[in-house]
């Protein structure tokens, strides 16, 4: 044995000869980096899965792309093609903005109000249903399957007709009119949605992992911190992206239980922006618009680009 | 192994007081509400079933249950097939991540739009003078005359603006879950002679099957209580024919501000998503899926 | 730790694992766990471990009963039969993941893995995660997991089953070396008899989940309770053939149409007189069944036909027949009959009896 | 501290902002006369519908947070009084009468009783008045003193709804504009208007709701009429707003039924592609406007106002500051102020007298109109009449009900949102 | 199907696991892939399947080249190595798979799942789901469900390795007789040596990707073309000791402080004069040592201590050594030496020199 290289030592080639294969094989090679390897063979099915997905997405893509060029004109010639560019619609950010003889306060601290809001509601979110969903999905209790009905149910109580029952419990619990208030009814008109969601992703992470955290030293929660929450990163891509959209967006619960207008968030800002339709400065307003959407964007590129990397495989069933 | 309460409640108990303080609890109160003639002075007067009587004594409260069913029907389609597709198509059938990257985000635009500009967007798309972009297409196609989307197709209008907007949530639980499937199994599928289709259909929607029920069931109720788009695209119009039961709640709700019959109206809508769901669960074997792990 | 399992049994739904199996695994001890697949071995693993709760019996840690006991609080190192590692762990962390929890300093950490993983041979691949090893580097990081963190008790299920024989040689005695340097309870599954028999201190035969034998490599080779465990014992394994017993001339005789054999002085002794009538299984390993190819002289040699040969690395496994009578026997490379060639046969070690119907060892004293 | 709160386009905001000078007279007022008190302002503008409006109020209102002065249309005041959530003003009213309220038109205060009680000071009103473009008139071949003299021709009488019409079908078939006619996309006081055009009432004598069958059915023909002569495009209600602006200051439509207001609009939104706002000097040249005319010859033409108003929350802890600002709010500057800036009217005679209010052109030619004007009834229920009226006049523009269909479809919503409702055939 | 891989490489980032490979598998053979754990087995016989892509080199079946052709289209069985069943899916059906993937006829499935399931001893599981199965029973349904649509190729990643030693046995006899039937052409991949040399036909030795040799077991028995070829295959491994060689008399001797051999005739035909005084390693395998327990004549046969003493089943592992130099040898049960004794020892069999730096054989003509 002695002398020999050791087993499992797989030789490793000089970086010469990688780059020399690289080049020749790059296009598939970065394919392969992306993704490890190829899950279909079939590029022609890709190629047309690629058409229809174009071709559905048209509406959409036009629509936003004529959001976005409108931001930027001065003018639209027919309202439809952009003439003349401009910043003028995003001076918003630099000075806040008048209108009529109403003076719109500043953007900024509407972000930063905005920001905490939907980061509030997505980590709360995320933390109190992966967890429930953990409990609903790996232990086996009294009651399991009727909480998990239950909480499909209680979503046939659509959230507007609950808005004065909700009132009444807020005021019993002098919670009117502050963003924790919002924050609190947010969150819970939620988990029972993202729990079922996690929870379909804890059904798929195999026990053994579990036994073996137990094994090696983890009680529960250590389980399910460590080994658990890791594992389900696509599921918590998921759940946290409409948590935080939702937190991000949300107008209704802010509208109704909120009478200051210093805990303004962006979507109330935007809806006064617009008034009653018939005042809306199009520039101005598609410029907030799309400035309102890129920290919703930018979250989902980072929670995917960070959380759907992942896949299992090379172990036993 | 066996689980001690008290970790149980550990895991669960968050979860329980607040779905029971900010929803099990309004629901209870929503339900008393609608046992009340509430108006707007918010007074708790009990009138018994008058608010049921009221309703289903009225011609239009069946028209408007055949509205929600179409609506509901068509936009479930549209949303959960779409949304299947796009999440399919997006981590199966892509193999470059930035284009499957580039579709997702493009759908989950929608959502990340405010709700009113998003309607200013479908109001111009459908357009019904020469500007809408639809209007526009068809002339690129030779089409002169300019379609009246909003008279003309309005259960079209709102079903399409629901279905691009719903398709986002589907899309992205699809994609996430089918993404957490091990990659053995499709090798293998397809070592045993499975095309793409055969390893969707036998390998992928079983194993994503508990997403797609909660999916489906879930996006019908949503559907069923949605109004905020129609509200703002028809508000119900032309002549109700898109007037959902959640609207016509809304409306009588806030518009009237008959807040008791509001609620009795909204209710009679749960007993419907109610009704809904338990038949979806015999469909999909709800016991047998949520016991489905119990073997070990 | 001595381990005890007391009258234990584990059912699924209908399917019963574990049928009362009482086993003592001495302090410090290696035990061997052997059976045929699926005869209940990985459960009873998995029992100990604290995984499975046993439907009935009891689990004995040296002095207490641990049933109640979470597994974290076993101090037990386990190795999955499917590794079960964290797929999105590196190597490293894989096997760094046990002492973590034990909050163990970073640098004492990071001596031990080197140690075990060099120990392992897969130092080199510290930084991989799972999905990037291949099958047997897998199973070692398993067992490094295991290792690391010196548990009281170490549960192996298959822990060398993908490695190549050569490594799995030295694997299993760096095991048992470093079992015995430090004194671990070990119970180890394998199917490979001759690591079993290399590394145990006793060895435990299973079968549907009833225990048959427990005692030392050595006696279940020569002392085997019953026909299962002698015919399970031992590879190719042992030669059965049908036939009832006789006394004749003071001489006991296995008979049959193709074969006849004087039974040994000492089985006489053992054996009643009563029973010479019996039908009885004759059972001789391949290794004591001799060819020769000339005519010999003994009484029981007769003429066999070489029915198929097989290569068994430094030996053949060579299949004869004789009407309705198979055997096989195992030859050296040097002398290699033909396929087709008649030779004599001659039973040079020992034989074992068995009775037809309870298959029990007809020679144990019970 | 005084809460204030206002509702409105952004051009109106001054129904707040007055109170920024406003505080400082009445504090004067206060330190002149010693007292010990001093106003504070908090002012927020609320954006939204009206709906969410009220919603608001109600809720805030329960939970304490409900500004002291609100904004409100005066078709709210039924409810708010009904529901104990204003307080009654009369008292005040008459305190401060011989300062502030001597003058204002009293329509405005039948518009703001309940129950016989003033619930509200009326802050503005304003005239709908019909649009019409010169320019393609002259292009018709009218001479400019024809086109001077129409909206008078209107005023006597003597032009028909017809006539317009007709007017409309020319200018359409000569291709000189695309639309003959355009009026609001969603429902509004217009569609009421008309209604009263064609003799409608929505009282009886004893105050009770009611609908007239036939001058419904007249309204309904006149839009099918419009539809039919290729002169209202059927899918008026779906167009959007903007793109009916851009129609008409584009001069692509003749006639446009629209608000005092809007000629300030058009100043500050770019609605033209190629001018933008329009500067007042090419309103003058190209916009005419006038009276709705009557349905037939020598009947009397109409506009409608909206009465604007405050209203006093029935638990403002300063009761007697609150009325103190209010009357100072109302004094000429203030309203002139804001008719100017929103384009709507004054409530007060002395107002309309004032310099500035005097030499605006545009305000000074519209204020006649106010004898002409009518008012939405002051009933909650009303909202549950005008929906059904919108829908219909939407269906039957749409042709998906003939104006006879139209009205017993109107008549069946009607009654089943207000079961005792009486229907005058 | 005659498969064959024309210089295939596959690069995993930085790690070449497959390097330059060909290999030719004729058509109905079986060929078994051998080497340590980690050298690229798995990595081959997926590539074959079609689910890695070569990163260089052509894959040709028959006369097309496959590189293109998509897993489904390739007509192969293949058993993962981590059996990849699908999890929501019965036994049955989990079998039944490829065969509904081609319609084949309801009844017809049945029939075949059934025959299939009872040879492979699961006939009685067919309703569980896999995670109901113990470890070598998920193995026989990964076996069955490769087996059953009867490919044109099989590929079999260490297909038995979960199976206990009797039952191997059955299965890899019975796994060589239907593939010699059917005539599948057939790549195995498996760490026992004993079950390689069995089923056979020819064996490819691979190390770091690396192919070794190729050729028939008896072939990489006898005539290992390297060190590590000869080390590799036997089990236990052969005994390498380091000398030189030195030609004295006419004869050629392998010589070093512990050991004097004089080599056979025929080596002394092949080896040049020159290499008299190089540095060699000298080979034997452990069988070919004998010991016996008085002095006998032979000039080779010198005194060495027992050291360590092994069961192996049927045999023992008996480690002697001599100063520097250690020897393992197997010993019948028979005759059991004791720890401490001293034996002589001769070498009987075959024996073999190697290139002390390169490790080529040096009796191998090239
Ligand atoms: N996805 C991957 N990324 C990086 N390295 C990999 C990957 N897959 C395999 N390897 C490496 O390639 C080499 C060959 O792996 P392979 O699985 O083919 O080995 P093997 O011969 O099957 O070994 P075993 O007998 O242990 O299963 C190993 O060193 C392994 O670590
Ligand atoms: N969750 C379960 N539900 C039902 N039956 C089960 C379950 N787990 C195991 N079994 C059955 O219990 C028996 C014992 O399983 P176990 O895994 O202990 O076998 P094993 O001895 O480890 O076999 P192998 O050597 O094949 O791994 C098997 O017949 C298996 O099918
Ligand atoms: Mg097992
Ligand atoms: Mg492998």
């Amino acid at each position: 044995m002695k002398g020999q290289t050791p087993r499992g030592a797989t030789q490793v080639i000089p970086k010469r000869a990688i780059y020399s294969l690289k080049r020749k094989k790059k296009k598939e090679r970065r394919a392969q980096e992306v993704r490890g390897e190829a899950v279909t063979f079939s590029r022609r099915n890709e190629i047309i899965s690629t058409i229809i997905m174009t071709i559905i997405s048209i509406p959409i893509f036009l629509s936003y792309l004529w959001l976005f060029l409108s931001s930027f004109s001065a003018k639209m010639w027919h309202g439809l093609i952009p003439l003349k560019f401009t910043l003028h619609n995003w001076r918003f950010l630099w000075q806040p903005i008048k209108f009529g003889a109403v003076m719109h306060t500043s953007i900024w601290p509407i972000t930063l109000n905005t920001l905490l809001l939907a980061l509030a509601v997505t980590i709360s979110e995320v933390l109190v249903s992966t967890l429930s969903g953990y409990a609903l999905s790996r232990f086996r209790f009294k009651g399991r399957v009727m909480i998990q009905g239950m909480t499909m149910l209680l979503h046939a109580f659509p959230g507007v007709a609950l808005l004065i029952a909700i009132y009444y419990v807020l005021y019993t619990m002098r919670l009117l009119d502050t963003l924790w208030g919002v924050m609190l009814v947010k969150i819970s008109l939620e988990i029972p949605m993202s729990t079922n969601i996690i929870k379909g992703f804890f059904d798929n992470i195999p026990w053994d992992i579990e036994w073996s955290s137990f094994v090696d030293g983890c009680n529960r929660w250590q389980t399910w911190r460590y080994v658990i929450l890791p594992l389900l990163k696509p599921g918590i891509a998921a759940i946290s992206l409409f948590s935080f959209l939702s937190g991000w967006g949300e107008f209704l619960y802010i509208y109704t239980f909120i009478f200051t207008s210093k805990k303004q968030t962006l979507a109330t800002f935007l809806n006064s922006l617009i008034g009653e339709f018939k005042f809306v400065d199009y520039g101005l307003l598609s410029a907030v618009a799309t400035f309102y959407m890129i920290p919703t964007l930018l979250f989902f590129i980072f929670t995917q680009k960070a959380l759907l990397q992942m896949s299992f495989g090379g172990r036993k069933a | 192994m066996e689980v001690k309460t008290s970790s149980v409640m550990g895991f669960l108990g968050p979860f329980l007081i607040l779905v029971l303080a900010f929803y099990f609890i309004p629901v209870i109160l929503t339900v008393i509400l609608s046992f009340t003639s509430m108006d707007y002075k918010l007074s708790w007067d009990f009138t018994g079933f008058t608010n049921f009587e009221h309703f289903l004594t009225q011609s239009l409260t069946y028209k408007v249950l055949l509205t929600t069913f179409v609506y509901v029907a068509l936009t479930l389609i549209f949303n959960v097939g779409i949304a299947f597709l796009l999440a399919l198509m997006t981590t199966y059938f892509t193999t470059h991540e930035n284009t499957a990257m580039f579709f997702r985000a493009i759908w989950l635009l929608p959502r990340l739009t405010p709700v009113v500009v998003y309607c200013l967007l479908w109001m111009w798309i459908f357009e019904p003078t020469q500007y809408g972009l639809f209007n526009t297409i068809l002339s690129l196609f030779g089409k002169s005359s300019s379609i009246d989307w909003f008279s003309s197709y309005p259960m079209g209008v709102i079903v399409f603006a629901n279905g691009f907007i719903g398709a986002s949530f589907g899309m992205v639980t699809f994609s996430s879950a089918i993404k957490s499937i091990s990659r053995d199994y499709i090798w293998s599928a397809q070592v045993d002679g499975a095309g793409d289709w055969q390893i969707i259909k036998r390998i992928i929607i079983p194993m994503i099957k508990w997403e797609i029920m909660y999916i489906f069931i879930w996006q019908t109720l949503s559907l069923l209580n949605s109004y905020v788009y129609i509200l703002i695209l028809t508000d119900g119009g032309p002549l109700h024919e898109t007037e959902v039961w959640s609207l016509y709640a809304y409306h009588k709700a806030f518009k009237y501000m008959e807040f008791g019959n509001g609620a009795a109206l909204s209710l009679f809508l749960v007993i419907i998503g109610i009704i809904f769901t338990f038949i979806s669960w015999k469909i999909f074997g709800f016991r047998k899926m949520m016991g489905q792990e119990v073997s070990r | 730790m001595r381990v005890l399992l007391d009258n234990i049994t584990k059912i699924f739904g209908k399917v019963v694992a574990v049928n009362d199996l009482t086993l003592e695994v001495e302090d410090g001890k290696l035990v061997v766990l052997l059976g045929p697949s699926g005869c209940g071995k990985s459960t009873t693993l998995l029992m100990i471990a604290g995984i499975y709760r046993p439907t009935e019996g009891k689990i004995w840690f040296g002095d207490n009963v641990v049933n109640d006991l979470p597994p974290k609080d076993r101090k037990i190192g386990l190795v999955f039969q499917s590794y079960a590692l964290y797929p999105h762990m590196t190597v490293f962390e894989n096997i760094a993941f046990p002492l973590r929890l034990k909050r163990e300093n970073k640098k004492e950490i990071d001596k031990k893995v080197k140690k075990i993983s060099e120990f392992l041979e897969i130092g080199e691949l510290l930084d991989r995660k799972p999905i990037q090893l291949s099958g047997g580097q897998q199973q070692r990081v398993a067992v490094a997991r295991a290792l690391v963190k010196s548990p009281d008790i170490l549960l192996l299920d298959e822990p060398l089953s993908n490695l190549d024989a050569k490594l799995r040689v030295v694997m299993r005695t760096e095991l048992k070396k470093m079992q015995m340097r430090l004194g671990i309870t070990t119970i180890f599954v394998t199917h490979d008899q001759s690591e079993a028999m290399t590394v145990a201190d006793k060895i435990a035969v299973i079968k549907n989940g009833v225990l048959q034998q427990y005692s030392s490599p050595d006696e279940l080779y020569d002392i085997p309770k019953n026909l299962f465990v002698a015919t399970f014992v031992g590879s190719p394994p042992m030669n059965i053939i049908e036939g009832s017993l006789s006394f004749k001339d003071g001489n006991l005789f296995f008979l049959n149409p193709d074969v006849r054999f004087e039974l040994p002085e000492d089985m006489k002794v053992v054996l009643k007189q009563e029973r010479n009538t019996e039908e009885v299984l004759f059972g001789v390993r391949p290794e004591d069944v001799n060819i020769s190819y000339e005519r010999s002289g003994s009484q029981d040699s007769t003429s066999w036909l070489v029915d198929m040969i097989e290569m068994m690395g430094r030996e053949l496994l060579v299949t004869l027949s004789r009407e309705k009578t198979m055997l096989k026997t195992i030859v050296d490379r040097e002398h290699v009959p033909s396929i087709g060639e008649k030779v004599n046969v001659e039973f040079t070690g020992k034989v074992f009896l068995f009775d037809k119907y309870s298959g029990k060892n007809l020679l144990c004293e019970e | 501290t005084i809460k204030i709160e206002g509702v409105g386009s952004p051009a109106d905001t001054t129904r707040i902002t007055n109170f920024g000078d406003a505080v400082k007279i009445a504090n004067n007022i206060l330190a002149a006369c010693d007292s010990p008190y001093r106003i504070k302002i908090e002012t927020t503008w609320f954006q939204g519908g009206w709906d969410e409006y009220r919603k608001e109020y109600i809720l805030a209102f329960k939970a304490g947070k409900e500004p002291d002065i609100r904004a409100e249309g005066h078709e709210d005041i039924p409810w708010m009084a009904d529901a104990g959530y204003i307080l009654p003003l009369d008292k005040y009213v008459k305190k401060y009468n011989d300062i502030a309220y001597y003058d204002v038109y009293p329509s405005l205060w039948d518009a703001v009783k309940f129950n016989g009680k003033i619930y509200a000071i009326p802050q503005d009103t304003e005239a709908r008045p019909l649009y019409f473009r010169k320019d393609v008139l002259r292009k018709l071949g009218w001479s400019e003193e024809k086109i001077a003299n129409f909206p008078k021709e209107i005023e006597a009488g003597n032009v028909t709804l017809d006539d317009l019409i007709a007017i409309a079908k020319e200018a359409v078939n000569k291709g000189l504009v695309e639309y003959g006619f355009l009026h609001r996309p969603s429902n509004g006081g217009f569609f009421t208007m008309m209604y009263y055009d064609f003799g409608g009432k929505l009282f009886d004598e004893a105050g009770n709701l009611i609908v007239e069958e036939k001058p419904l059915l007249n309204t309904l023909q006149f839009f099918k009429k419009m539809v039919d002569e290729g002169v209202l495009p059927s899918s008026m209600t779906n167009i959007s707003w903007r793109s009916i602006h851009k129609a008409f200051v584009e001069g692509r439509s003749l006639f446009w039924f629209g608000g005092t207001w809007h000629w300030a609009e058009w100043q500050r939104v770019a609605y033209h592609s190629k001018l933008g706002a329009l500067p007042e000097s090419y309103e003058w040249e190209n916009i005419g406007f006038a009276l709705n005319p009557p349905p037939e010859k020598g009947g009397k033409p109409i506009t409608m106002s909206h009465p604007f108003t405050y209203v006093v929350s029935s638990h403002t802890k300063y009761p007697e500051l609150v009325n103190l600002l209010l009357a100072v709010v109302s004094s000429p500057k203030f309203l002139v102020n804001h008719a100017l800036a929103s384009g709507h009217l004054v409530t007060r005679a002395s107002a309309a007298i004032y310099p500035s209010y005097v030499k605006n052109k545009f305000v000074a030619s519209v204020t006649p109109m106010l004898k002409y004007t009518t008012v939405l009834p002051n009933n909650l229920a009303f909202k549950k009449i005008m929906d059904p009226l919108y829908g219909a006049v939407q269906a039957v523009e749409l042709g998906k009900l003939s104006p006879e269909k139209a009205v017993k479809w109107f008549e069946e919503e009607v009654k089943s949102a207000i079961p005792n409702i009486k229907i005058v055939k």
